[in-house]
């Protein structure tokens, strides 16, 4: 095997290949420490932090579906603070990027969120989640307005000079709308996508399964669904576009590479396989390797969709 | 916590609808202590996509077992695995029994239906620290009751069937109530409606407590946040990683 | 087992019971005459026609996803007047409710469509396709907007009076807003929801799965979300909803009706088991004997939802 | 067509990574007629969700047989299925070779890979109506080779371990343009690029030719539209119900 080149830059940091973990759904990084070499994932995506502790909404939290699972943790986290004094210490040490994600309800919570985690090393960039379906305030609401994305967007560019990743939500009509808003204020990429809105109900009981009554589908299941909503935006937009949804092998990343996903994150799966990142990483290294690439990055939107009469189209 | 592709040796019928399923995993044998659990993966496919919670029923060597009710399709699964075939297993899990600690002498096991699968390890371990251990078993009917591995077992049906007719917290509580039992400390697991009397009667005679909870969970070591448990102080522990033994009086049923 | 009840009356049309074959997954009710006996099914609607025949879209048109499919078959069908003149004969002797699907590039021809079929008998209803993905003009397009939803329903209307339903697309951000302009306009009632736009990608050949490059998910990888949708335009508006999306057991079924759906379609799964609407409503009605319940209607809409916190609020 | 959950009889391997699955239901074996299909619900689950189509390889009595090669989760599951375990069976479905016409006398059987499978079915048939049969049988290498039930076998492989060293239809080729046989009909099945090269040989000898095509299928019987076939004269078939047997003039492959 010759050696395939996986690492790509982004807003000036390095990420040492393309498969990242996903926002929620690695902890803060340490608690895979036993079952996985957390150095040899391209990079990782804290759980959402909001500016105090949250503690999540009540059970029942999750729930499975047919190839997926809904969840709807209401953003449990230990604050921006506790996230510093007790976790920044060991991801300062990790050797593979680390990008903080936030989460906020007020366009000022996300500010002196971020100016907060600017004040100390080990953060190598953000991602800003505009786009949570579980929390009543904020959340969801910034992630379906364009303006509401443009403003987030601008008034965090102002405040960092690190990489910021706008996180969308599917649940709109235009996707690309909402990531052009993003682009336009100076974001340097978008991630794509959180998780889709779902339900499912208890018929013994007649209640909601989850206390929330509605959460965030994710998983296999919703794999077709982003990959459709990358294709969108990567058609919309010139900055990069980091691929998430129903990601668990190796051919999975590379369908969301093809279509034109710079980079792509693990979530679920996760779950099911902590190590599923490094896995899928060596896979992609594989399948380059068989196909004669030498980067990874060569494959990026190659997806040869010129036969294809693409039915975007007729309602982008 | 270790990942391991371990291979079945073989499943045996324990009760209704109720089976033992034995693994090989020297490395989980060894490493697990009365109360933890395992999250399993059934099958290669996606669907059901995610593993599944069993505590650890039994150890010997190098082998594992679990204890399950067939309820849904990962147990179905689970119970069609033929011998030599493999299950991803991620274990142990979670926080085990107090059983080490000096308050007590007796340990006093209340198990309702397959509330009694972390059962015989919490026997094993009592006798090893050099505990009493008294068991209350309780089962839906004679055909329901899994006893191997236990000692004193006392037995509560809910039909009258086998034993005490009646749930075997009322069966506890004579006992408990009588103070027939040096220095107690109950361990209970099984259904919330059951661990909820526990409680009452631990808190009403004043009797150190531990349960084991059971609810939905999906990673099983505290990286979804998908499996909260209400703290009496406020706010959440998580099942799987702060639990899924509690001492009774830190957390809200 | 005692008699439970499970007609129920739409725009004075009566359907046996509440659970009707889906648009495009059951032919033109002819094909699976052999596999199930259509009469006990609560109703059949057509596969989308229009005015012309159409061929419908190049291969590859389908393609399996984790417990989902996507299709792209493009609207093939036989047309309106070959429909008349080659299917309608049999359909009026079925015993049971048949509506009929139109699907269109442009408003007069919805109206071309209803008024031809309006001219014959046989046709219980209508029910309006105003978003399918999988065309190119009109289809989706039209679903998106509230003015153009409004518009055709508006114009179909003055057109009819037997029951006019209107499908919806999920792929937009608030689907009660679409539910509402067509409540407004005098539809009788609204069916939820179409399918989902996805995409799978061949990594071998770096081409789309589909020709159309996107295509429609359905199956039961869809099933929260249908859910999710039909939870919230149930709260918009006041007529009936159909709950559609993954429907494969009773329990996917009752979790419709529990939210607030007066009657389901099964969809995909008549493609695994044609008699798969028929099983459902048996299963229906053997819940309801065990809970005691003569009549299903009494379950629509009884979700017990107060202890639950709507995070849909905050985006509605 | 029928619908019906089929007792598995068991699996046979018959070449490599190809094997033969037998499973009951007389009415299925009674039925079908050469170059129909199957589709097979393999496991309860939602995933995978579809049928997956073969064709049926075989009958005898009661006994139905398909064969069939591990590509995927659909056969890897078929592969793994016990004896007394079930599948869930709908057909026969399709349009069957045309074999009973009076318009020829040879039937020519061209066979690449797997499409081997509607064959044994169709030599029977074609000796059940008096016609002669010579088989054209070409495979990867020896080891991928499913001869059985078949007559006047010449074999090809690809790497020349066994029989022609060539594509079948290079040595079909040989012996038709030789006019070999009295009034031939070719009957083909196999991958795409081989029977577009039967088409041109057809074309070019002026040989009548059916071919039987494979591709994805949803229903399987003509009521989701999503296996279009390009019709010469504009428009599309349908693969599973228009099909998969067509006569080569009708479609552009
Ligand atoms: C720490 C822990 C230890 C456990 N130990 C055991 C054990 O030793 N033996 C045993 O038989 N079971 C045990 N369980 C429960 C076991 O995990 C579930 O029975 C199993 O996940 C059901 O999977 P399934 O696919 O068969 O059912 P599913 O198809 O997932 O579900 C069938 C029905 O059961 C409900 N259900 C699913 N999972 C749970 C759950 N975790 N708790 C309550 N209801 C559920 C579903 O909502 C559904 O109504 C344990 C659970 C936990 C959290
Ligand atoms: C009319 C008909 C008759 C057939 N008869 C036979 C037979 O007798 N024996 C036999 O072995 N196979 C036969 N096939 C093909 C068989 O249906 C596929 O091999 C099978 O569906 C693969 O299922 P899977 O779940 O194992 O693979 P999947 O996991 O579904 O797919 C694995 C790979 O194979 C591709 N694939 C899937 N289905 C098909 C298909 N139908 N055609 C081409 N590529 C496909 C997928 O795109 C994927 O790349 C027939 C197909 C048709 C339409
Ligand atoms: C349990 C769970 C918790 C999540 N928490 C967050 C979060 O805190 N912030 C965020 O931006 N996304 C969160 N997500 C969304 C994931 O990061 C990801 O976008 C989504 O799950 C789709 O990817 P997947 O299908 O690979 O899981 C969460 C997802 C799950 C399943
Ligand atoms: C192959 C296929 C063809 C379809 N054709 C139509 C159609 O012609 N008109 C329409 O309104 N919906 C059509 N649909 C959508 C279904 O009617 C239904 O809304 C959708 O599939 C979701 O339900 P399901 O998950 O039960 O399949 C089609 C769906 C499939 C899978
Ligand atoms: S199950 Fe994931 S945190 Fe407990
Ligand atoms: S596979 Fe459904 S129409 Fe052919």
């Amino acid at each position: 095997m010759t050696i395939v080149r996986s690492s790509f830059t982004l807003g000036g940091v390095v990420f040492k290949n393309r498969v990242l973990v996903a926002s929620g759904t690695f902890g803060y990084g340490d608690e895979c420490a036993d079952l996985v070499d957390v150095s040899r994932i391209g990079g990782l995506i804290t759980k959402s932090l909001s500016l105090n502790p949250r503690d999540g909404n009540p059970p029942r939290r999750i729930a499975g579906t047919a190839s997926g699972m809904l969840n709807s943790i209401g953003l449990a986290n230990i604050g921006a603070r506790r996230f510093i004094a007790e976790k920044l210490p060991y991801l300062s040490r990790v050797e593979t990027a680390v990008v903080a994600n936030i989460a906020a309800g007020t366009v000022e919570e996300y500010c002196e969120v971020l100016s907060l985690l600017e004040q100390h090393e080990g953060v190598d960039g953000y991602e800003i989640n505009v786009s949570c379906p579980n929390v009543r305030e904020g959340g969801l609401s910034f992630g379906t307005s364009c303006p509401a994305t443009a403003d987030i967007t601008r008034r965090l560019r102002a405040l960092t000079r690190k990489p910021l990743i706008i996180k969308l939500t599917p649940n709109v009509t235009h996707i690309s709308e909402i990531a052009r808003a993003a682009e336009a204020e100076g974001a340097d990429a978008l991630s794509v996508m959180n998780t889709v809105i779902g339900m499912a109900v208890d018929v013994k009981t007649r209640k909601p399964v989850l206390s929330t009554v509605t959460g965030g589908l994710s998983g296999p299941a919703v794999k077709p669904i982003a990959l459709a909503k990358v294709f969108e935006v990567v058609r919309a937009v010139k900055i990069p576009v980091i691929g998430i949804g129903g990601i668990c092998t190796p051919t999975d990343a590379l369908e969301f590479l093809i279509t034109g996903a710079s980079a792509v994150q693990v979530g679920t799966q996760n779950f099911i396989d902590p190590a599923a990142a490094v896995t899928i990483a060596e896979g992609i290294s594989k399948f380059c390797d068989e196909q004669g690439i030498r980067d990874v990055g060569e494959l990026v939107g190659t997806l040869d969709a010129k036969t294809g009469v693409s039915v975007l189209e007729s309602w982008l | 916590m270790i990942q391991e592709l371990c291979v079945v040796l073989g499943h045996r019928p324990a009760g209704e609808n109720i089976f033992t399923l034995g693994f090989t995993s020297p490395a989980i044998a060894r490493m697990t202590r009365a109360g933890q659990f395992l999250n399993i993966k059934v099958g290669g496919g996606a669907d059901p996509l995610l593993r599944r919670p069993f505590s650890v029923y039994h150890t010997d060597g190098a082998v594992v077992e679990i204890v399950f009710n067939v309820i849904g399709r990962g147990t179905a699964a689970l119970c069609r695995k033929q011998p030599g075939e493999t299950i991803d297993v991620l274990g142990p899990l979670g926080v085990p029994f107090g059983i080490e600690t000096p308050d007590f002498e007796t340990g006093v096991l209340v198990a309702g239906g397959l509330g009694v699968a972390p059962m015989p390890l919490a026997t094993r371990a009592l006798r090893a620290s050099g505990k009493q251990v008294v068991t209350f078993l309780g089962a839906h009917n004679a055909g329901s009751i899994v006893a191997a591995h236990l000692l004193n077992v006392r037995l509560s049906t809910d039909d009258g069937s086998s034993g005490f007719h009646g749930t075997v917290v009322d069966l506890a509580r004579q006992s408990l109530a009588r103070r027939e039992f040096r220095r107690p400390k109950i361990f209970a697991c099984g259904p919330t409606a059951m661990l909820r009397a526990v409680a009452r009667l631990a808190e009403e005679l004043e009797i150190a407590c531990e349960v084991s909870l059971e609810g939905p969970m999906a990673c099983g070591f505290g990286i979804c946040q998908g499996c909260p448990v209400e703290l009496a102080g406020g706010g959440y522990a998580l099942m799987c990683k702060d639990g899924p033994v509690f001492d009774i009086r830190r957390i809200i049923l």
